[in-house]
């Protein structure tokens, strides 16, 4: 009988499966980082919390350019006025909704300041009328979310004892970016499901479905 | 606040919904109404600037986006007048509750009540007054709509016709009418309680006494259908609540077909139609005669007549077993207080006013006068008391009529020309009637029919006062106010139409008020005797306030009981148009919500039915589903059989509220009207329209389709599913004798 | 062929195959019948194209107007679409069967039957996997079934059995194909070597090099071997799987132990029936008299024969367990199947499948094809009905009595049912134009060995001590050369 | 080994009696060709001869334990895919039932076991039947059709020779020489 | 890596046991109703508030014959008594002696559910408030848990709703509940405890630093209820109106056999024996014999 197998190396099984089960591991593990790369973004890759004790994704997202009836500036008052957030979207902690200021808050400092410019003769042209303008949404969810500012700005601003009331725009720029910038307001955030997903697994919010979906 | 533009948004099933349409009205959307499906892929734009906000002018206070602000207000889905607080939210009302405060409805509420959104919201409300041109409606102005009155009203002789009527908005009415100098002011309700509040009137001396169901141990009804039509149905509900509480009471029923309260009953006893005094007597009879009760304060002539009826003459009447009479006379001989009740069927007979005064002769015998029916309060202000309304007055609306009586008609709140049977003739009165005004937020019948049609707002766009059919202890105002912006910029407000009406017409000491929000809050200032605004706003904030009352007396007076049996009804089929909790006199047959909602007993939707018990049904060679041809002397109507033994082999009933020819998308060719067929026979004394004593003739039509159910199932099949337990165990764990 | 000829054929034919038949004959009859399609053939395209336009039709308006187009309801959420999805993975065990089974038990009368039971797997996986999808009410997120790695970190739910569904059915049509193709691929180097243009790129492109060199055919058996392994458990596996959609329900009528023998042995009996149809087809229309021979038919028959009883003897014991049971909702679905409005399709169901099968033991019925076309359409009929009567009249009973209700299907789901038909036919008549439906080297095979082993007495073990052979012998050994 | 001369020729012959071809072989495994034993030949046929390879000795394959390996490789990852996929998708408590339910699992872990025990058997099947590569330059028609090819590799200038004689007696058709 | 490890091992630890063996998700709320069928009249007021709260859509005729209805809350009717009177209503001839049996069947939020592990998309779960809950848009309609419903209480979105033909033709739309979508076709969909009021309760009652307080969440149904038959709230609140009355009735969770010691008591929960465990309790009917 000749057998002259030994020049085709057959390969040893028990090696090779062991080998196999090692890199079907490392499949899993892989899947799993990555699966906590999507989920979960570790203090490498946030540039330090602006928000102080909380972590969250700075995903980047360039919005479309929503033209709104007046062109108001939130660098102006936001940012180089120093207005608080929440004195113009009061209703933000008292409700789900952030709110639009009424017209009446925006024509108390306008009927003194700034009444020559064009844009404030609109909104006082307005006034007058008694109409509102039509403000077009930009930071819109889906229907079926559940969002509420009243909560998140607790959990953020109010219970946080190393901010006060004034820091709220640190707060706010969580979802919003740097609306102080802006001057009509773009979305800066993508505001997606696996956005706020991450940031309720590193922050620890709840994770019930029905939460946020109604 | 004008229309918006609508930004509109796709569903994945590229359904488009107008989202913007929701906001209309106050405002600010922090949410629109949701829709599921946009399953958008992770990093797609979420609808950037495809819906919009409208901030506010300026907003008050406690208004807040996103969340709901409640006001009360008062529901006028029946005459009842249920306190309600509204859920209002970026300016539209979305659900309402009732109003825990009230004494009427402890915060509870009906399904009709909880439809009312529906007729706010209703997608076939009047838009624009309506004027009859060359035969038919067309839009026109306000003006030319009020100058078209101002021409014809003032010119010969005006009446008013309406259904319940209370507060404020009758002290205008009653002005306008007097001021276009008519007197005649037809208040008109076909489910109602006239029979026994007369009776009541005359025999305890009290049209509307107080009624605790909860003090009872035991309800013996003759036909009130007390859950669900019987005049304040959520009011009695709750009590019937307590009632069934530990000790828990027994409630008997006796009428020829299973209404709600029938449903609900311990022993319900099908009885022929017409036989409800005999039965009264004979459970009389057994009672004195077996239980040695002893009947003071009862007259010799009474007494005759109940000896008459012993148990087995009395149970050869009215088609019950002997030994049901007698269980009914042991139930109420062994449970002190008990209660006894006529309305209903019971009622709606030749002889109804004498099966009203039988049972309050029981109640006499039995000595629950003043006990579990106890004094009711008056108010001091009888003009603005409610004027129930009853059919009695829409017999005479058309026999004045067809006399010529009426040249100009005013009507609202109430829709004759659907309620009217053929027999009475109301068509041809109407046709005489020279110029007729319709009141209407929904264009029904009569509407259609009417010269002049004036969109009126719907009950939760409008201001109004309102005295509650019933409620115990002191009296209430309750307040009606406008919970959003009126949903068709175009409608006014009753209060507002009257009023400016009046004024046309030259009423005197009106001119002071600019509308009719004026008028009432100084009518109710004169009331409460102050005009101060916080006074004011806790009156908006608690939905009512209590105004003066007096108290009246009990008293009894006997002999009233007449005939006893009503003759008409022997043989052949008697038919029944029963009224339903939901449709109630067609009012309901509008609202989806109602007509989808199945009706208690048959649970039948979106259709009529016709009962008929299976023996019946058998020898008529009828099938469940069968088309049934009903023919009266006044014509006929054909539905569909339902077959169950919830009803007397002798009658066959069939629901008041469907069969519209108007009134919308949803009401409109939807099932049949038996009104229409019924013979004309009333009530010997109150003159109401008997509904339960017409003789029809019943023949299969040939076909059949199945009636559209809840459920096509009656039993249990073995399921351990509505688990009975007898009332002497859960007496045993439970307490109570 | 005439009717004296099949009559004298049915009667004269006794091998399985004859084995003096010419290898290059083979060849050139397979080949053959994947060129120049007949009218014949154009008009079935056109009939399964008609039928399956239908259900795109159908499927759209039930896109456009919602699942009420099929007529389901609140009772009856489930009904022709799953059923006929049982009916298509039933059919698919056909191949598994045949090729996998017999391979490994040595029953080489499979060969020249077995290719197109193969393909008929695949095709009606392919069928039976359109029915899940189309039965969703969401229809365009179907793929939220699979498990894939999300940006919002959702998984689908492993403890159904819709996903074990998604799972069996993904891997079974996987390893289905792989057998299919693998079986092919030495017939597919044949149809290399033996056409033109862009049928020999595609052969080409397919054989993979296939040279047919003994390294290649070890590999090939082994190979082929493993396979049959993995799929014989496989293919139990898959049925008992979509059996668990509903023995895991709570559903009287459904939660039932034998349900996944039973799913599995109605899927090899309807399989086997459908392989007698498509035998009878593909016999009549291609002329493969002598490779579909009656001795095969007649044991596909007889093996159909044993699975029916296996059927019907599993179909008794649940009847039986559900009527000695304690359980009356259960008692009353298996009433209601027998008394109830659906009794005429369950007595149906009862006579096609238990007792229509006992004609194939008459040898008349086995040589008869077309009373056999009308039994092997039969069966099927029943084992559809089977599946209906599992769907359907167990859904209008149930626990609560609110639920009971009576349904029949509308155009829509007849028109999706039809229209799989389509599909599948569409499929095959693809297939048997562009593929051989006749394993050629198989056929060689059996040749070859049946040959050898009729020799075998004359000449034991000649192969290693015998010299040269005369011409003669020579000659006898393989008939004609090219 | 002693042979040391240049084994650099292939030949290759196509038989028509496979007989004939069995013969040949035989012969060769016999000695009748110096030098040359079977693993120098290797067979080109249309169909498949489990008996020549007895005669050609053993020659093992791989595709068992790509299969074995493919196999455990789906059961371990399949089991550990879901159970991760299940742990860290915790957001629902079913029901009181557990989060990585072994049922389920077992059951798909068993699929994966499949489907990746049939992609390691194509896969040893392509690697171990050297697929997917240009087929040799002696690919003749013939062998898909009816006739056997022998081919003889490894064989030097005087063994070509004898080889030759060898298929001539067995009635050889045609001889194909190729010279690498 | 340590998560994937960590995580599969508390699935093995924290999450193999059963609720019974206390291994399960911690609870923050256990949302319970008691029905009294003795107080219940039928009169199905409960059912409209549902329409009206949760944006049911209506069907119209057909397909309700069709059994395409929305109902989340149905009001069943039956007129036989086994209890009281087996076979009273096999007599053809005779009248109906008794009212009627009504019960509202609402979706029973069972703790074992059987919809819920059918899902193939985990559309349907459990929440740590107890509840069975639908996220709509999870939902991709295979309709297998309503299949696997025992009581038939799931109902699917047929059709759509939303055209201006729909359930809400304009302005009928502007009463829709901004707090809960509206449903696509396609989609499963049942009663959720309304789910939105739950919400807003514990929302408030977070931003107050304290606990949802016993009836402070109420129902659409119980809020209603002429006769407040239903009685709505947390069973884990030891203080609460239901706890005490599932005490009361000696019916505990986790159980589908009760064992108690007075077996005269009303309270039951329907196919309790399925081992369901339901979270709604009913009190039997009282009948006069």
């Amino acid at each position: 009988m000749v057998k002259d197998s030994s020049t085709k190396r057959s390969i040893p099984w028990i090696r090779l499966s062991m080998l196999m089960v090692f890199v079907g591991a490392i499949i899993v593990i892989a899947a799993q980082v990555l699966d906590q790369k999507l989920h979960y973004v570790g203090e490498d890759v946030v540039p330090g919390p602006i928000v102080p004790g909380t972590q969250y994704p700075d995903e980047k997202f360039t919005g479309i350019d929503v033209p709104q009836p007046i062109n108001f500036s939130h660098k102006i008052h936001a940012g180089d006025n120093e207005i608080n957030c929440m004195f113009c979207h009061t209703y933000a902690r008292r409700s789900k909704v952030s709110g639009i200021p009424p017209l009446s808050k925006c024509m108390g400092c306008h009927t003194v300041i700034a009444t020559d410019k064009p844009e404030i003769q609109k909104l006082t042209a307005m006034w007058e009328k008694g109409e509102s303008p039509k403000w077009n949404k930009v930071h819109d969810l889906p229907d079926f979310v559940h969002f509420t500012h009243q909560r998140h700005l607790k959990r953020f601003l109010f219970d946080n004892e190393e901010l006060d009331v004034s820091d709220a725009k640190r707060v706010c720029s969580m979802c919003h970016g740097d609306i102080a910038e802006m001057t009509v307001a773009k979305k800066s955030r993508p505001l997606t499901m696996g956005f706020c997903i991450r940031c309720h697994e590193a922050n620890e919010g709840p994770s019930d479905c029905t939460k946020c979906h109604k | 606040m004008s229309q918006v533009k609508s930004g509109e948004i796709k569903t994945m099933s590229q359904s488009k919904l107008d989202r913007r349409q929701f906001l209309k009205g106050l405002g600010l959307g922090g949410a629109g109404v949701a829709l599921a499906g946009c399953d958008l892929p992770s990093y797609v734009t979420l609808e950037q600037g495809e819906e919009n906000v409208i901030s506010y002018l300026a907003p008050d206070e406690y208004v807040i986006p996103g969340v709901g602000v409640w006001y009360a207000s008062t529901c006028l889905g029946c005459a009842g007048g249920c306190s309600i607080h509204g859920r209002v939210r970026e300016g539209r009302v979305l659900k309402l509750e009732g109003n825990p405060d009230s004494s009427v409805n402890m915060g509870r509420l009906c399904q009709m009540g909880q439809a009312t959104l529906q007729s706010h919201f209703n997608p076939d409300r009047i838009a624009n007054p309506l004027v009859r041109k060359n035969g038919s409606l067309v839009e026109a102005s306000w003006d030319d709509a009020l100058s078209l009155i101002n021409e014809k009203a003032n010119s010969g002789k005006a009446a008013w016709a309406t259904g319940a009527i209370s507060g404020h908005q009758r002290v205008v009415v009653e002005t306008h009418l007097s001021a276009i100098g008519g007197s005649n002011h037809y208040a008109i309700e076909q489910i109602n309680a006239n029979v026994w509040q007369t009776a009541c009137g005359d025999i305890i001396g009290d049209p509307n006494p107080e009624i605790h169901l909860d003090k009872a141990k035991v309800i013996f009804s003759l036909g009130a259908d007390f859950l669900a039509t019987f005049i304040s149905p959520v009011h009695f509900a709750a009590h019937y609540g307590e009632f069934r509480s530990v000790p828990r009471g027994t409630l008997i029923q006796a009428e020829p077909a299973m209404s709600l309260t029938g449903g609900n009953a311990d022993h319900w006893v099908g009885i022929k139609p017409g036989t409800e005094t005999s039965l009264a007597l004979g459970v009389a009879n057994a009672l004195m005669n077996k239980h040695g009760i002893s009947g003071s304060g009862i007259s010799n002539a009474t007494k005759s007549l109940i000896n008459e009826h012993d148990p087995a003459t009395a149970a050869s009447i009215c088609d019950v077993p002997a030994d049901r009479i007698e269980k009914i006379a042991a139930s109420l001989a062994a449970n002190s207080p008990s209660i006894v009740l006529a309305g209903g069927t019971a009622t709606a007979n030749a002889n109804g006013y004498s099966a009203a005064a039988a049972a309050l002769m029981l109640n006499q015998i039995l000595g629950n006068i003043g006990v579990t029916i106890t004094s009711g309060r008056e108010l001091a202000y009888p003009q603005l008391g409610l004027i129930e309304g009853n059919s009695a007055n829409l017999k005479d609306l058309a026999v004045d009529a067809n006399k010529g009586k009426i040249d100009v008609l005013f009507v609202s709140g109430t829709n004759p020309l659907f309620l009217a049977p053929k027999s009475i003739k109301m068509d041809e009165g109407w046709n005489k009637i020279g110029f007729k005004v319709v009141l209407s937020s929904m264009l029904d019948e009569t509407a259609s029919a009417a010269d002049v049609v004036l969109p009126l707002a719907s009950s939760l766009e409008d201001w109004g006062s309102h005295i509650p059919a019933y409620s115990t202890g002191t009296r209430n105002l309750a307040l009606q106010q406008p919970l959003m912006e009126p949903v068709f910029s175009n409608t006014r407000g009753f209060g507002d139409v009257v009023l400016g009406l009046a004024k046309q017409a030259g009423a005197p000491g009106l001119d002071e008020y600019d509308d009719y929000y004026g008028y009432l809050r100084s009518a109710i200032s004169v009331l409460k005797k102050t005009d101060s605004e916080k006074e004011w706003n806790s009156f908006l904030m608690a939905g009512q306030t209590p105004v003066p009352s007096l108290g009246r007396k009990l008293s009894y007076i006997d002999g009233k009981i007449s005939q006893t049996a009503n003759t008409a009804t022997d043989g052949g089929l008697t038919l029944i148009a029963s009224a339903r909790m939901g449709m109630w006199d067609g009012r309901g047959a509008n609202l989806p919500w109602l007509q989808e909602s199945p009706d208690q007993i048959s649970k039948v939707v979106w259709d009529s039915w016709a009962e008929l018990h299976p023996k019946t049904a058998k020898s008529l060679g009828i099938k469940d589903g069968d088309y049934v041809t009903i023919k009266s002397s006044n014509g006929e109507i054909t539905t569909r059989a339902f077959i169950y033994k919830g009803i007397h082999p002798g009658a066959i009933a069939v629901p008041i509220g469907r069969g519209h020819s108007a009134l919308g998308r949803y009401a409109k060719n939807n099932g049949v009207n038996p009104l229409f067929i019924l013979d004309g026979g009333v009530d010997a004394k109150t003159g109401e329209i008997a509904t339960a004593a017409t003789r029809v003739e019943v023949k299969n039509a040939g076909k059949n389709k199945p009636l559209a159910k809840l459920m096509e199932i009656d039993r249990q099949h073995g399921r351990k599913l509505v688990a009975t337990i007898s009332a002497d165990k859960q007496r045993i764990t439970e307490g109570g004798t | 062929m005439s009717e004296a000829a099949l009559k004298h054929l049915s009667e004269t034919q006794t091998k399985d195959i004859d084995e003096n038949i010419a290898w290059a004959k083979i060849n050139q009859d397979v080949l053959r019948s994947m060129e120049n399609p007949r009218r014949g053939y154009w008009i079935a395209m056109a009939i399964s194209v008609a039928l399956f336009s239908v259900m795109i039709y159908a499927e759209v308006y039930q896109y456009m107007y919602g699942m009420g187009a099929a007529l389901l309801n609140t009772s009856h959420m489930w009904d022709l679409y799953i059923s006929t999805f049982v009916f298509w993975i039933g059919m698919s065990h056909s191949g598994t069967l045949l090729s996998a089974i017999l391979h490994l038990v040595h029953a080489d009368w499979r060969k020249p039957i077995y290719r197109f039971a193969e393909a008929m797997t695949t095709f009606s996986l392919m069928t039976a996997g359109i029915f899940p999808v189309i039965h969703l009410g969401r229809v365009w997120n179907f793929y939220w079934v699979m498990p894939y790695m999300t940006d919002r970190g959702i998984w689908p739910n492993f403890r159904s059995p819709l996903i074990w569904d998604a799972f069996a059915i993904t891997t079974y049509l996987t390893s289905s194909v792989l057998f299919l193709y693998i079986g092919m691929i030495p017939d597919l180097a044949i149809c290399r070597d033996n056409t033109k243009g862009w049928r020999k790129k595609l052969y080409t492109w397919l054989s993979l090099g296939w040279h047919g060199d003994d390294r290649q055919w070890r590999n090939f058996r082994i190979t082929y071997l493993m396979i049959a392994c993995f799929l014989i458990p496989l293919a139990v596996s898959v049925h008992s799987i979509v059996s668990m959609d509903f023995a895991m329900a709570i559903m009287p009528g459904w939660h039932v132990t034998t349900f996944p023998p039973y799913f599995v042995a109605g899927a090899l009996y309807s399989g086997c029936a459908a392989i007698i149809t498509l035998f009878i087809l593909l016999r009549y229309f291609f002329k493969f008299e002598e490779y579909m021979t009656f001795p095969i038919l007649d044991k596909v028959c007889k093996l159909t024969f044993v699975i029916a009883m296996v059927w019907t003897y599993l179909n008794l014991v649940e009847f039986a367990s559900v009527w000695y049971g304690h359980d009356i909702p259960s008692k009353e679905v298996l009433l209601a199947k027998a008394f109830g409005p659906y009794a005429p399709f369950f007595w149906g169901m009862i006579a096609f499948g238990m007792f229509l099968p006992f004609t194939l033991l008459s040898k008349w019925a086995r040589r008869n094809m077309k009373f056999l076309f009308v039994v092997s359409v039969l069966l099927n009929v029943g084992m559809w009905l089977e599946r209906w009567m599992i769907v359907t009249p167990t859904l209008s009973l149930g626990y609560h009595p609110w639920g009971w209700n009576i349904m029949w299907p509308g155009w829509v789901e007849w028109a999706m049912v039809g229209g799989s038909f389509g599909w599948f036919g569409m499929l095959f008549l693809i297939f048997v134009k562009v593929f051989p439906c006749v394993s050629m080297y198989e056929v060689k095979e059996m040749v070859f060995h049946r040959k050898r082993t009729i020799y075998e007495d004359v000449d034991e073990m000649m192969v290693l001590h015998k010299g040269a052979p005369t011409a003669a012998e020579a000659g006898s050994t393989n008939n004609g050369g090219s | 080994m002693a042979n040391h001369r240049k084994q650099n020729h292939r030949i290759f012959g196509l038989f028509a009696d496979f007989e004939q071809a069995f013969e040949v072989i035989a012969g060769i495994r016999r000695y009748e060709v110096p030098g040359i034993t079977v693993d120098d030949v290797r067979i080109k046929s249309p169909i498949e001869h489990p008996e020549i390879e007895d005669i050609l000795g053993e020659r093992p394959t791989n595709i068992p334990k790509f299969a074995f390996v493919g196999g455990l490789f789906g059961l371990v990852f399949g089991f550990f895919f879901l159970a991760g996929a299940q742990a860290n998708f915790t957001v629902q408590p079913q029901g009181g039932k557990p989060v990585i339910t072994i049922p389920s699992n077992l059951v798909l872990a068993y699929e994966m076991l499949i489907l990746f025990g049939v992609l390691a058997t194509l896969a040893g099947f392509i690697i171990g039947a050297r697929l997917m590569r240009k087929r040799g330059p002696f690919y003749n028609h013939a062998v898909s059709l009816d006739q056997i090819g022998i081919v003889v590799e490894r064989i030097d200038d005087t063994q070509r020779q004898q080889v030759r004689d060898l298929f001539a007696r067995h009635r050889v058709i045609d001889v194909f020489e190729e010279t690498v | 890596m340590s998560s994937l490890f960590g995580n599969i091992l508390k699935g093995w630890t924290d999450y193999t046991k059963g609720i019974e063996e206390g291994g399960h998700h911690k609870y923050e709320h256990m949302w319970g109703m008691v029905i009294d069928l003795d107080k219940c009249t039928g009169c199905n007021a409960c059912s409209v508030a549902c329409y009206a709260e949760n944006n049911i859509a209506t069907v119209g005729e057909e397909k309700y014959k069709a059994r395409q209805s929305m109902q989340w809350l149905r009001v069943e009717r039956y007129f036989d008594e086994p209890d009281i009177d087996p076979g009273a209503i096999d007599d053809e001839n005779a009248m109906q002696e008794r009212g009627a049996s009504f019960l509202p069947m609402m979706c029973q939020q069972c703790n074992a559910a059987t919809c819920e592990p059918v899902c193939p998309v985990a559309a349907t779960y459990h929440t740590p408030d107890g509840l069975n809950a639908q996220i709509y848009n999870r939902c991709i309609g295979s309709r297998y848990c309503a299949n696997n419903c025992p009581y038939r209480l799931r109902v699917f979105n047929f059709y759509s709703y939303t055209d201006e033909d729909g359930a809400w033709p304009e302005p009928m739309k502007q009463q829709l509940n901004p707090d809960i979508t509206v449903r696509e076709k396609g989609v499963m969909e049942k009663c959720t405890f309304c789910i939105q009021r739950i919400r807003a309760a514990k929302d408030k009652a977070k931003m107050e630093n304290r606990k949802v307080k016993d009836d402070e969440v109420k129902t659409a149904c119980q809020q209603t209820c002429p006769t407040q038959a239903i009685m709505f709230g947390d069973l884990l609140n030891s203080e609460s109106k239901v706890t005490q009355a599932w005490e009361r009735q000696q019916v505990k969770l986790g159980k589908y056999k009760q064992d108690r010691e007075n077996p005269k008591l009303r309270g039951y929960r329907v196919f309790e024996e399925l081992n369901t465990d339901p979270s709604v309790l009913y009190l039997e009917r009282v009948r006069e014999e």
